[in-house]
């Protein structure tokens, strides 16, 4: 049976166009651009082009690029870098409460460093408060780090705005757009934004890449050391292949981005409307208009997400109750929580993220098969109303 | 993750429902917690004559308290107050490590279905 | 004109089974082992099998395998993690003076934040001094971090020794083990090694993977904060394909190590004697017999190493001058200097790193070119003593 | 890394060897560095007649001297003590940023050797 993948925020499977031009990397051309013959200048020209494929997906410079092994290192050297090259101009650090851990974990560190964290909360569809952020930042702070759109809920944040207010006070502006590049359009210069964080599977290309584009000029130190690669930010002999895999797949979104998010919007307005239409009690988590084009995030009174996971793993459909990263712990998702939901109906929720291979029918299908998967799990719940019950 | 045993009673739950006028219930878990388990038995002649239960929770708080039930059925009120998460875990060939504690419940679920029994009987 | 590889210490065509095996893990099996459907535990199975392949290359346990995204992480993770973790037990930190820079550096950067840093010099073969070691080391040592074998002038080094002498005053062993890993057997339980880093593309294994090896019980911190993934001591979503193609390669490189050191070995020593034999004043580096199997690195009087590099690549030869890594400074090697050759010589140094596709007529050629590119050189060089350049 | 005017005069570098009776030499670098450049000079009726030069160093120091031997070769002395190394480094299509600093500096080898022929000259 062909599997139904609705979990593309978990993982994506690599274009095949990608995997087409890095395979040369892997074996003829295999070369060290820190070596001199011949084979080290098509691999430096290989990473330069590279550079430029992926700064031309968000408005940026080439040499503005500098690659990394995912997006957790870019999040890491981007908060970290900055906050350690900056703290003589101050201590105080911004984010926001739903973040994804690969921010909120280095701010934690930072904190127990010494640095001062403020998370800015968000209202009931997830968007980030702006006149708390006003409130918030004073002259101490040096960086704000914020989610571009959060890959759970799907709400897109006024990063404008944002960055406004942030240069206002002198403090460089991090936004994370793992979840929104590829999806929606971003411009990392009329946005005016100092860093920003960049994953290679996100777009469909390999993993194990990623990329931070920090604006020239900004002030930012390494936290890997060696022999100086990526302008010394980024030590380590570079991966080619990944690097070059990358590059192709920020091509490829740039230029298909347009009709594909066209393409999923209807598929995900489908996918909603019909949840909503035929299944009791069930609600539309994040923001219903300021939203990713391929997130659908719905909860369901009574029951549990693993249960409906579960349920929907065995008739051949891949879903997420959540982020991947935090379905590690028992606790239910702290974006869920942040958007106001009490914890039995963060429990309850269910991710669909869309993507290039999903088509109407599989929007139908799950649509002729949730309903009774729900109606089950209810059945089984102590907590389902006797009158929703009978009523279906 | 789940052994082929877990998903089975995921899938066809054994003993699910309520029993309307049961001789003891016993609830565990927070729905806080993501898990929350309702064990009913009816008894007869010192043994489990009925049991059914009733989960919100994950796959694994399923699967345990299905499982539970099919354990405690027709074992006399001693032989089921023995009845521990571990026998409900082996018997399922194993659960993961993070479903071992909060998503295992089910055992506790019946050993409180027992209490409220023999508290009633007492009071009688 | 196919070209003759003789720089695989810079970089190394992926073994075809091992690009065969990551395939699919590109496109069908794409999953996300933190998700709890299918595709997930799948994902899952691989990285867990993967561990115990790498582990069986170095007599380690599965659960002892951490994955990175390369050497340089490796050696940040291991040095810099165990040296923050420790801190209260200690603040002295041992190392050699031939070490990568992914080692140095991040020594560097600790000795600014208040650490001890020891150097141990080498002799002139580039062995390291134990009785130094023994002298240097105290109670306050945490941490010794010292290179199993380097690749650059391809000496073994006495590890045993060195982890008598370190554990005996209760402190932690780190070994970069990059060059030495599939060459040479590793045994880190008869070696008695707490931690030992290795990197996917020397075993002909992709790029941008690498793995740490931690001894169960070491104390050790991360240096990449996010989702807790590889026991939270290397968050990000884990790359499946190279992690699995880096196990491959470690399976092959285990299997196949004895064959090929020896076949190595053997070409090896035709290419040194030749050279030696038919051109006057040049001189093997590092040891003459504690060696890699693969290493040939000799130094011709009077010559500059970039141009007899150059003048190789100009006839189809790729060689190296040092790590490629310090190719991108003027400076001579500091393994070179290290070593004790003065500055010019270091300069003439040529390396010649030997792998999988080398053949004897490989050899043969390089030995009938190098003697007339060395002429020409000495030629234009003012160095040259006029005896040398009559004599032949 | 180098174009190809850098490579070709690296092959074939111009104007290899030493002017045994030179009228003027000049020698910069240090091998510490890993560059030493000789430049010898023949001057005839104020113009370099002939020139010569020996390096030791990397490719670009090889390139770059040979370049700076044709620039030379045929101008007055005046003419030649006008080529700076940012004209070599034009004419051979340029050279890489780190190589710019250390590996040019045969330009200065020449008006060192000119400045050693204007001395020998004072002094007769
Ligand atoms: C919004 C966001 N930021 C950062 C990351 C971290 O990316 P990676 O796990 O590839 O390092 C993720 C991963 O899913 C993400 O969704
Ligand atoms: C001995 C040694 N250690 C560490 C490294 C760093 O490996 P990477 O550049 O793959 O991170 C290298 C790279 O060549 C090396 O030779």
């Amino acid at each position: 049976m062909q599997r139904i993948h609705l979990d593309h925020s978990s993982s994506k499977s690599i274009h095949p166009q990608v995997i087409k031009i890095m395979m040369p990397y892997f074996s003829q051309k295999h070369g060290n651009p820190s070596t001199i013959y011949s084979q080290g200048h098509e691999a430096k020209e290989a990473i330069e082009d590279a550079r430029e494929g992926v700064a031309s997906l968000i408005g940026a410079k080439s040499n503005e690029i500098i690659f990394t092994s995912g997006a957790t290192e870019s999040n890491n050297l981007a908060i970290r870098g900055v906050s350690y090259r900056n703290r003589t101009k101050g201590d105080h650090l911004i984010s926001s409460t739903i973040e994804h851990m690969s921010v909120i974990n280095p701010l934690k560190y930072l904190g127990k460093k010494g640095f001062k964290t403020s998370y800015i909360p968000v209202d009931r569809y997830g968007t980030i408060d702006l006149e708390v952020v006003k409130k918030t930042i004073d002259n101490n702070t040096i960086l704000a780090s914020v989610i571009y759109a959060n890959g759970e809920i799907g709400t897109i944040e006024p990063i404008r705005e944002i960055s406004e207010i942030v240069h206002s006070k002198n403090a460089y502006l991090h936004v994370d757009a793992v979840a929104a590049a590829g999806q929606i359009p971003i411009d990392v210069k009329k946005d005016n934004i100092d860093l920003l964080s960049l994953s290679s599977n996100d777009l469909y290309g390999p993993k194990g890449v990623g990329a931070l584009y920090i604006k020239e000029g900004t002030r930012i130190q390494p936290i890997i050391y060696g022999g100086g690669q990526e302008k010394g930010l980024r030590s380590g002999s570079e991966n080619i292949p990944g690097i070059v895999g990358m590059a192709k797949a920020a091509e490829i979104s740039s230029r298909n981005m347009n009709n594909e998010s066209r393409r999923l919007r209807a598929l995900r307005d489908n996918l909603i409307t019909g949840i909503l239409d035929t299944i009791k009690e069930s609600y539309l988590n994040g923001h219903p208009t300021m939203r990713l084009p391929n997130n659908v995030n719905i909860r369901f009174k009574y029951i549990e997400g693993e249960s409906l996971i579960l349920s929907l793993d065995m008739e051949g459909v891949s879903a997420s109750s959540g982020s991947a990263c935090t379905s590690k712990t028992l606790e239910p998702s702290h974006v869920l929580r942040a958007i106001g939901l009490p914890h039995e109906d963060a429990h309850g929720s269910l991710l669909f993220t869309l993507g290039s291979g999903n088509e109407e029918e599989d929007i139908n299908y799950v649509l002729s098969i949730l309903p009774r998967i729900v109606k089950k799990l209810r059945k089984i719940s102590p907590l389902t109303p006797k009158s929703l019950l009978e009523d279906t | 993750m789940y052994s082929d045993k877990v998903l089975e009673h995921f899938r066809n739950p054994q003993n699910m429902g309520e029993i309307p006028n049961a001789d003891g219930v016993g609830t565990v878990g927070n729905p806080v917690c993501g898990d929350l388990m309702t064990i009913y038995i009816k008894i007869k002649d010192n043994r489990i004559d009925d049991i059914k239960f009733k989960t919100f929770g994950c796959g694994a708080a399923i699967a345990t308290s299905s499982m539970t039930t099919v354990l405690a059925k027709g074992k006399t009120i001693e032989e089921a107050m023995k009845i521990t998460r571990k026998d409900v875990a082996n018997q399922l060939g194993g659960l993961p490590p993070v479903k071992m504690h909060c998503s295992n419940l089910a055992a506790e679920g019946l050993h409180k279905a027992i209490e409220d029994y023999q508290k009633k009987v007492e009071k009688k």
